[in-house]
């Protein structure tokens, strides 16, 4: 647990196991494109995959009494909050044994216990999670509500009013900005005021901070300050992280509107598992073999998952309208 | 009905003494709105609570409806039943995002793991101020899944079904109407009791306030009361008219209808909301399903025409359905 | 019908060439809205119009849909005609307000002397995203006066109601149907062809889409194919259905459901958006009006139950009206 | 008309005369309040009393072909664009002889040939005046969208929406905030992250300024700054100036939430009028007789006006239906 107040936490993780998260973040999210064209996930998907070192980075300092509420692109995020991977998993691949039975699917996952839940309508995470904000200022705990943002979900009118309210009320709430760029094909810089999100701050006399968000330390030891400011009583914060979406918006988007250089320089440059592996090999912290022996077994546990998964149960056509009401 | 003296009071207090009593009774009970607090609202009914139950509990909110109705959500979910004032019903559009996808969605999305204890109170109804501050639109939350759409009439039932909807596990949309909230309970055409304990009216019940013979008159909310001036002038006509409170569209009792229009044979749904897509279409459909079509000898809607309330006096008065409307349409059916 | 070959078009590709042709006749014709400019639309849509339109024309826009409808209020009132869209009609509770109280209120409230000639378009329909992604909504805006609201169903309505709303005065919603648009024209169960040329198709003018003479089925969108489907399953069995598509459900024709009605004597209505206090009540509501409970033998209805849509294919696949559904439910009428 | 690009215009307007808009302002007004208790006027109704420095000020600025979009508060906004008085009181009073043949009301005038409108949805003004703003851009004028709001709707979410575009897309948008301190019983400062309005613009990189809203000499030269950077092409601007509601926020709210002695001293202290007087004298500008000549034949002129509009139809019932739908 971090300490209050201090920017610099004691137990702060160490890359090994920040590059381990990021690892299985990876293998999670390459075991679900699996289900997309054999149709066991029949919507649109939205993976994490490039984006790693963000939620990577931000799990260490959550506590299991802070609420996280998540976007479209959530994934990651839930197992950053601990949510059972298995039966996350499960409802991505919409079956009964799913966290919300199969109802919410990959868009909608709901957690109370892990206090981790979504949306997919950009915007609406900020709201939500400011209510625990509010919880928790009412219990006068330390506990922080996390709102997951993308950089385009920062032009909606749900940011701004929620951040106004948080700021005027000195409520612990946590912005993270997945700053990747594009909402869908819409770049950042054309359709915003400023080139960044942090940088609008000020307007809400709130702390803030912006990260590299493919340097998985930088984001942990900047996520450690944020926490901290929340934590410590002294309102809201935004921490902005840069990063790539590896993959189109959605499995079966085109990806047209990136230039096809802009993509390859990504996968090549700004990959954040091979940052981290390079970074590991340059303190010397793990060779080659062994990264490649971790590599092996968290891509293994998570294909077994998968299996597991697929052999699962859809929920039964007869139970359609239960859970639509309190005892229905 | 009861011979305890009728108190003086508005319904917007009958009202705000439901929260209250709700408010003692459960400390997660908490309200967010826009003048709700040291204002005790536009219409008076939170008046004296945040003197009462301060400020955490009662809580003046900037004009940031998506942001504080989301709120509400959130609280929800962290084990709070939060009350979230939207001041009109018109305003819902600056935040209904948060009602149709996250309040009333969440609790089935999230198969049953999640409930949204919340009630989202707001006015509707006709008092003069034209296009943009005038309507209803219970038709709207109840074509949504996922919510209760509570709109009483009586003075009973405004604080019965208030508590009732504050106890609720399901999300609830609670429509007050402008028309009524300034007025007397003893203005209301029956009685207008209102026990000062704390008790519940079930969400889903509707009640036959008014029984009768030749014609089914269904309606909800402040004209239910209208409706009943009208069955008193008509008994003088001769016709004797069955008045049915919804009370509830979600829960919709629709067999409380369906008994009555068996017995009467005709039905007439008269709506404050706008006609068409909307509750008085649904009424009869429903009615018809149940009792097929050989069993109902005439149908008819008198509601808010399909055009924007206008602000002259002369138009609204054409416009609203009143008590005068109501007989006239009685009369034109006979 | 028509002896010219039908194109290889998707549905997609219709509604871009209306809107296309449009632009060349009237340069006020401009498209706002997220991803319709570089990308062309998530379906494709608006696809190499901002390369032949220019940036101005075919503007790409933040996740602000609160600024970017009114934006086209704004515009419309500045003498153009916006066509802005909302992506999928789900995201409408972020901005419904500029929809409700402004585009569609203006006319009336300005007594006439500002017109809002804007196309509100957006998508409607289940393709497997859950509950938050799948809805239909027509329902509510047909519930909210002042705009006309648009449902197309075959190729050549997709285009020339298309051409149609941007043409119109009026402020109008056009819902296109997620289910239809990757779709190649030529699975439509009827006539494909689609003219190159620019045509309108009138708004308020439902189409009887396939005779018969023992059912009157009512729907819109994409369900009229699967109506059309069901409907020549059921022949076979001895059952001949005759097929409304209403087209547009502001202005409704009611006429033509009446005229079919009061000839076959028993109505069903199919909706793929949610079944209470919506299109399907309002159907039964209006023709019973129309033409007395006397003349009606049997009302029902089969649409999306009042519950928000299950991810889960298996649950999806039991809540969406399909062809074999309907054929179904009309089995258990006969 | 204004210069283009030069901060201080050519022909700043005397204070004589922006008094006299002041005095027609505030006469019209009261003239207003006659039709309440009758029950002419039978929705609720918001004047502009105390706050006419502000109107007043950005009025000698304001060209025809600038199109201004106010709120629930707009009668003051639609004199300064110049519209017909009699028949904005007219609609005002609910006449068929109104601007909107008594369909609108006082919440909603529009005169598309003065290019006015407004709504009473709070932050609503502003999605609409960046339509006319996006109209100017596209028609190379230098035509100005102004929209005009309230402390209170710098809160909402169409707010950060309507700037963020304006500036992005550089649009010619000017936003008025009329900062009176109060949106109806709640306390800006209760409720907001900034004292000000005003300094929330840097997250949207616009011109912004700040000026005292009783003093109209200052509205009037800062308004004169404001206009000229966005007719200059420099993108939006917004305009803050502090003002005081002399009257409930409708008429009839009992005001019970603003402290008596706050109420009585602000009439004492900040009334533009009686500012602006002072001010003429001091100035030697005119006497005191002079000034009591003018106010009489400004009000004389409201109430002829008041009379006139009185004895108009309403609209005829039969009518109900008429204009709401093109043709119709
Ligand atoms: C209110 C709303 N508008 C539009 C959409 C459609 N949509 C889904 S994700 C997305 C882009 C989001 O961009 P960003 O916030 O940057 O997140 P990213 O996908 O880049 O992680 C859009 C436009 C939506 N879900 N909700
Ligand atoms: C979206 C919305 N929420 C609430 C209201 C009710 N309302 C009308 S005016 C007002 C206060 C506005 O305050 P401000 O913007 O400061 O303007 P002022 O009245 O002070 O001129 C409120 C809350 C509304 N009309 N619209
Ligand atoms: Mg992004
Ligand atoms: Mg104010």
């Amino acid at each position: 647990m971090p300490l209050q107040g201090e920017s610099v936490p004691a137990n702060e993780p160490s890359l090994i196991e920040l590059y381990h998260t990021m690892l299985d973040m990876r293998h999670f999210e390459e075991a679900c494109l699996e289900g997309v064209p054999t149709r066991e996930i029949h919507g649109e998907l939205h993976t994490g995959i490039g984006q790693e070192a963000v939620a990577a980075g931000i799990a260490p300092w959550l506590r299991g009494d802070d609420a996280l509420v998540s976007t479209h692109r959530n994934h990651l995020h839930g197992l950053a909050k601990k949510v059972d991977p298995y039966r996350l998993m499960a409802e991505i691949f919409e079956k009964d044994t799913g966290l919300c039975r199969g109802r919410g699917g990959h868009m909608h996952p709901f957690d109370p216990e892990k206090r981790f839940s979504a949306t997919g309508i950009v915007g609406s995470s900020l709201p939500v999670a400011l209510g625990f904000a509010y919880a928790a200022q009412l219990e006068k705990t330390d506990a922080v509500a996390v709102a997951v943002i993308g950089d385009g979900a920062s032009n909606t009118g749900a940011f701004h009013e929620s951040l106004n309210m948080a700021a005027a009320w000195k409520l612990p709430l946590l912005v993270v900005v997945e700053h990747n760029s594009y909402a869908i094909s819409v770049r950042f810089s054309e359709v915003s005021a400023t080139p960044t999100v942090a940088e609008r701050a000020p307007a809400y006399r709130m702390w803030a901070r912006h990260v590299d968000g493919t340097d998985v330390e930088a984001v942990s030891e900047a996520a450690a300050e944020a926490f901290a400011h929340v934590r410590g009583g002294s309102g809201p914060a935004m921490l902005e992280a840069t990063c790539f979406r590896f993959r189109g918006h959605y499995e079966g988007d085109h990806d047209t509107y990136r230039p096809r250089d802009e993509r390859k320089r990504m996968l090549v440059e700004n990959d954040p598992l091979t940052l981290a592996e390079k970074r590991l090999t340059e303190l010397g912290l793990a060779s080659e073999e062994e990264m490649a022996r971790w590599r092996e077994a968290s891509r293994t546990r998570a294909r077994e998952m998968l299996a597991r998964v697929r052999s699962d149960p859809l929920p039964p056509a007869s139970e359609l309208h239960r859970f639509s009401f309190a005892g229905i | 009905m009861n011979s305890t003296p009728v108190r003086n009071l508005r319904f917007s207090q009958v009202i705000g003494e439901a929260i209250s009593l709700e408010m003692e009774a459960d400390e997660k009970v908490l309200l967010l709105g826009e003048d709700i607090g040291r204002s005790g609202g536009v219409f008076g009914v939170t008046r004296q609570l945040q003197a009462r139950f301060g400020e955490a509990r009662v809580r003046d909110t900037p004009i940031s409806e998506m942001a504080f109705t989301g709120m509400g959500v959130g609280l929800a979910m962290a084990g709070y039943r939060p009350v979230v004032e939207i001041m009109f019903v018109d305003f819902i559009g600056v935040c209904l995002e948060q009602v149709m996808n996250a309040m009333s969605k969440i609790p089935y999305m999230s198969g049953g793991n999640t409930r949204v204890p919340m009630v989202l109170r707001t006015a509707g109804g006709c008092i003069g101020s034209a296009a943009q501050h005038s309507q209803c639109l219970w038709g709207l939350f109840a074509h949504l899944p996922g919510m209760a759409v509570v709109c009483p009439s009586s003075p009973h039932d405004y604080k019965g079904l208030m508590a009732a909807s504050i106890q609720s596990d399901d999300p609830v949309v609670f429509i007050e109407n402008k028309r009524q909230l300034n007025k007397l309970v003893s203005s209301y055409p029956l009685d207008a009791f209102v026990p000062e304990e704390r008790y519940t009216v079930p969400l889903g019940k509707a009640k036959v306030v008014r029984e009768g013979s030749d014609l089914t008159l269904v309606t909800i909310s402040a004209s239910v009361g209208d409706a009943l001036v009208a069955a008193s002038r008509l008994e003088g006509e001769g016709v004797s008219v069955e008045v049915v409170d919804l009370r509830t569209l979600v829960p919709l009792d629709i067999a409380t209808v369906a008994t009555s229009v068996s017995k009467t044979g005709r039905l007439l749904v008269v709506d404050e909301d706008f006609l068409s897509f909307g509750m008085s279409g649904e009424i009869i459909a429903r009615t018809l399903e149940e009792l097929g079509t050989a069993a109902v000898r005439q149908v008819k809607r008198h509601a808010m025409p399909d055009i924007p309330l206008p602000a002259s006096i002369a138009l609204e008065q054409a416009a609203v359905p009143s008590a005068d409307s109501i007989a006239d349409v009685i009369r034109s059916m006979s």
